[in-house]
């Protein structure tokens, strides 16, 4: 069975943010605009979170691109009334836009804040209908989304593959994010499958995971920021 | 002025049957609702039982009421003094 | 005391509306600008539906035919039909015919017909009907669009009916 | 009617006969208000929840806490009223219909915010189709469904033989009485069906109260939230709710004593009984606080010490310490002493533990959210006009169903009192002989 997973090494990563603009390019994130940003209602999917340690001059400043964990233990789905998150069998946890009613229950538990939520109608301009990628729904008021590590991408490369009659390949499936990473800080890949970078990664020794106490059992990886 | 009280005409009689089957329509629909949500995670395979137990419960509570109702309703109608 | 039925007479008209526009709630019928006849092209010109729909199946989407398509046919006569000389004015003046689409899929839907065509090898009369015995054309859609019957046909040929397959 | 004017309880149809300028004054103000909230609700629903003060991470706000309070203040009620009838305390007789009144009105209420809070209200029929029995909030719609059945229903059973009376000595909404009193006269085998009912309903209606804000608490407690992730919270749900429930009963009881005179039947014994259970929920809150706060503290775990301190010296800290200052301080200094344990200072104190436990539900959903676990940035929450306007709007229609309800139906139940008159003496006294030892006994044995 697949899984899904990503790798994140966080000595590479210098908090960009091209991650953050290929996602938003890539999944019709819209501009909620100054004012609503302002209020904390920016819908990235892929965020970087900044952690800050010690006390001026010697500032260790860490930048952590925070996609959905896509958890398989996740806390989301259970909450979920009415079946519009879920996991699914290769492990990602889905979120059916037309489903959801807008209780932000799944907000509310994710402990990862990965989960956004469209207060207004999300606005994408005119002169953005050419570059809008066709194959993500554009989402409506009042729904919860988030971080689909590119599902799409990966309907399309199995469609092709099958297509050509051949397996999938790694390259085949990649995340916006990652594809579009400059450091080359991400990977991304199939955890299960010992031909794929991801699944030797996982077990390198600076390997770890946000909030791996909670028992959510996430399939972003990181890797330690070591000093040099 | 006391002459309807106790044999109502048509139409208050009407409604008087009316909330009696809204009541129990109501316990029929909540029954087959939970029954549908329960059969519908068995398909999904996403729910603990103790979870399923716990809207079970509610089941024989609905009943319950609507067959105390009932028993009001008609236990009243049927002792009334007949004239 | 004047005997009445349980329901009177008004209350029966109005239950009879309730029901009637109930009823009624037909969808709008399409029309198209040409009165095509499938029927024609599949049994006497023995083309398939692919020669026309091109697209379906390598493609994501099927297409309505351009004019190039009715070209390589119908640049001059080849009955006495009314219909079919629209086509070839259509075609001396490289005009396109705006066909109406009956078959559109809601936004929330990916659905690639490369995938359920080539790799699935279903007959296009699965989701469209019997559109190849049709002399005129279909108003409405023959087979209507349900997810209902999307997720019984997956369940049937084991196929996965996660959400995610078609709801990005 | 002149017959009904001599009768001694006259002063308990009063309100149902007649209505003076004031209560129509009350009845447009409190319309005003909750047509207004209706405006707003729908402007929120043009624009979407956007009209909110809500954000990223504090995804829920006003909409919740109203809802948690709300459905607490449903408390008071059914779980009294079922108390006090079943443990037979005479003092119920008064109290008891406005009780249950106040919780069939709150519930209603709370039940509808869940869906002014939803996202897309257009869908919320999808819970009854696809609805999953594994999330809390499928427990809540049923929960909460059954609590307002069976709380309508023990509403509407005592009520029988009020209607009945109204039926037959006022002219007023006739047809309607007819219909729900079902041609109840009072004969002894009517009246063994009442009581039979009404028994049954006593020992259902406490356990599905109790049951109802605890699986409220598990919206809560479900998740892995710091600060929401507590097992107490069941129990310490359920005692906040009581707790703002009576004070409610206090409020509700003292305002219409006032309003339509009722001084002969709420009288200062009633209000210093009611007040000892207040009393002692304050108590029981403040205890079952010290705890929930006490264990986090000392097993000092970094998510829930970031919360705690946000309540304690960060951003909410005046809401905290105010809260403690409504729910335990004032309450209880003013209900330990006698000279203040008046009505005015039973009034004071109700207040101060509905705006205090308020706060408690502000305090236990906003804090948890603005400290999301990820460094992320979490701005501050800051209610919007359309949440104010909406809980203006709740708290009106409260009212405005409460004064509806009043000039329909009797606020204190007219056969209770009279039973009381007729047959409540002797029985009391003659329980209480059969609780008294037998004074011959002790002569036999010697």
């Amino acid at each position: 069975m697949t899984k899904w997973g990503m790798v994140i090494d966080l000595n590479k990563c210098t908090g960009c943010g091209a991650c953050v603009n290929a996602c938003r390019i890539e999944n019709n994130i819209p501009n909620v605009g100054e004012e609503e940003a302002q209020k904390g209602r920016a819908l990235d999917w892929m965020q970087i979170v900044t952690e800050y340690e010690g006390e001026y001059p010697d500032v260790r400043v860490t930048h952590i691109p925070r996609p959905c964990f896509q958890c398989d233990n996740p806390p989301c789905t259970k909450v979920c009334p009415v079946h519009a998150t879920f996991l699914n069998e290769e492990g990602l946890v889905g979120q059916v836009y037309y489903r959801c009613i807008g209780c932000r229950f799944c907000m509310a538990a994710c402990p990862y804040s990965a989960k956004k939520f469209n207060y207004f109608e999300p606005d994408i301009p005119e002169s953005y209908e050419g570059i809008r990628n066709p194959d993500v729904t554009r989402r409506m008021k009042g729904v919860v989304e988030k971080c689909s590590f590119c599902h799409h991408r990966l309907s399309l490369a199995k469609d092709l593959a099958r297509f050509e009659n051949r397996e999938l390949r790694e390259e085949d499936f990649q995340p916006a994010c990652v594809e579009s990473c400059p450091a080359d800080a991400m990977t991304f890949g199939d955890l299960e499958n010992p031909d794929h970078r991801v699944a030797t990664l996982i077990h390198s020794s600076r390997a770890f995971r946000l909030d791996e106490e909670l028992g959510t059992d996430p399939k972003v990886y990181y890797l330690k920021k070591e000093d040099k | 002025m006391s002459e309807p009280k106790t044999n109502p005409s048509g139409l208050i009689f009407f409604l008087q049957i009316f909330s009696i089957s809204l009541i129990w329509i109501m316990v029929v629909s909540v029954i087959t609702w939970i029954l549908n949500l329960i059969s519908l995670s068995r398909y999904l395979h996403d729910a603990q039982n103790a979870t399923l137990i716990i809207s079970l419960v509610v089941l024989p509570i609905f009943t319950l009421l609507a067959g105390i109702l009932t028993y009001v309703f008609i236990g009243i109608r049927k002792a009334r003094p007949h004239d | 005391m004047k005997q009445t039925g349980f329901f009177g007479r008004k209350e029966l008209l109005f239950a009879a509306i309730i029901l009637g526009l109930y009823g009624c709630n037909s969808t709008e019928k399409i029309t198209q600008p040409i009165a095509y006849n499938h029927s024609i092209h599949v049994s006497e010109a023995g083309l398939y539906c692919t020669d026309c729909h091109v697209g379906a199946e390598t493609k994501i989407q099927a297409t309505l035919p351009s004019i190039k398509r009715c070209q390589t046919c119908h640049s001059e006569m080849q009955g006495e039909s009314k219909e079919e000389a629209k086509v070839v004015e259509a075609v001396t003046n490289k005009e396109e015919i705006p066909w109406n689409r009956i078959y559109t899929l809601p936004e929330h839907v990916f659905f690639s017909h490369r995938r359920h065509v080539t790799s699935g090898k279903i007959p296009c009369s699965d989701c469209h009907g019997d559109v190849e015995k049709l002399t005129k054309p279909a108003d409405h859609q023959l087979v209507p669009i349900q997810m209902k019957r999307c997720m019984n046909c997956h369940d049937q040929k084991s196929i996965s009916n996660d959400c995610l397959t078609c709801h990005v | 009617m002149d017959a009904l004017r001599k009768d001694p309880d006259y002063t308990l149809y009063r309100p149902i006969l007649e209505s003076d300028r004031r209560f129509y004054w009350a009845i447009g103000f409190l319309g005003a208000v909750v047509v207004w909230a209706i405006v707003m609700y729908i402007r929120q629903l043009v624009y979407g929840l956007g009209v909110t003060g809500l954000n990223r991470t504090v995804t829920w706000g006003f909409y919740i806490i109203n809802f948690v309070f709300f459905i607490g203040v449903s408390h008071a009620g059914t779980l009294i009223s079922a108390i006090l009838r079943l443990s037979q305390a005479e003092w119920r007789r008064p109290i008891t219909r406005m009780a249950e009144v106040i919780t069939a009105i709150v519930l209603a209420i709370g039940g509808l915010h869940p869906i002014i809070d939803l996202g897309r209200p257009d869908r919320v029929l999808n819970v009854f189709f696809y609805g999953r029995l594994q999330s809390p909030l499928l427990w809540d719609v049923t929960a909460i469904s059954l609590y307002f059945t069976a709380s309508t229903v023990y509403l509407y059973v005592p009520l029988i033989p009020d209607i009945a009376l109204l039926r037959d000595h006022t002219t007023k909404f006739k047809k309607l009485y007819t219909w729900l009193s079902w041609g109840y006269v009072g004969t002894e085998r009517q009246k063994h069906v009442l009581e039979r009912a009404m028994s049954i309903l006593m020992v259902v209606v406490i356990p599905v109260a109790v049951s109802v804000h605890t699986v409220i608490s598990y919206i809560f407690s479900m998740t892995l939230q710091s600060g929401w992730h507590s097992t107490i919270f069941g129990p310490y749900f359920v005692t906040g709710a009581i707790f703002s429930g009576t004070a409610t009963l206090l409020v509700v009881m003292i305002f219409f004593r006032k309003f339509y005179h009722l001084e002969n039947y709420l009288k200062e014994i009633h209000f210093q009984y009611l007040s000892v259970l207040l009393l002692v929920f304050a108590l029981l809150w403040g205890y079952f606080t010290f705890s929930e706060f006490l264990t986090g503290i000392y097993g000092n775990e970094p998510m829930e010490m970031r919360v705690i301190q946000f309540k304690f010296s960060g951003a909410y800290a005046p809401f905290f310490w105010m809260m403690v200052l409504l729910n335990f301080v004032i309450p209880v200094i003013i209900l330990a002493f006698k000279k203040l344990k008046k009505i005015p200072g039973i009034l004071v104190a109700s207040f101060s533990v509905i705006i205090g436990m308020w706060l408690e539900r502000l305090i236990i959903i906003v804090p948890s959210l603005s400290n999301p676990r990820l460094p992320v940035v979490s701005e501050p929450y800051i209610p919007s006009l359309t949440e104010w306007s909406l809980f203006a709007g709740g708290v009106a229609a409260f009212c405005m169903m409460f004064l509806l309800f009043s000039k329909v139906f009797p606020l204190i139940s007219i056969w209770e009192i009279k039973d009381g008159r007729a047959e409540g003496l002797e029985a009391v006294k003659e329980r209480l002989e059969s609780y008294l030892p037998d004074t011959d006994v002790a002569g036999e044995g010697a």
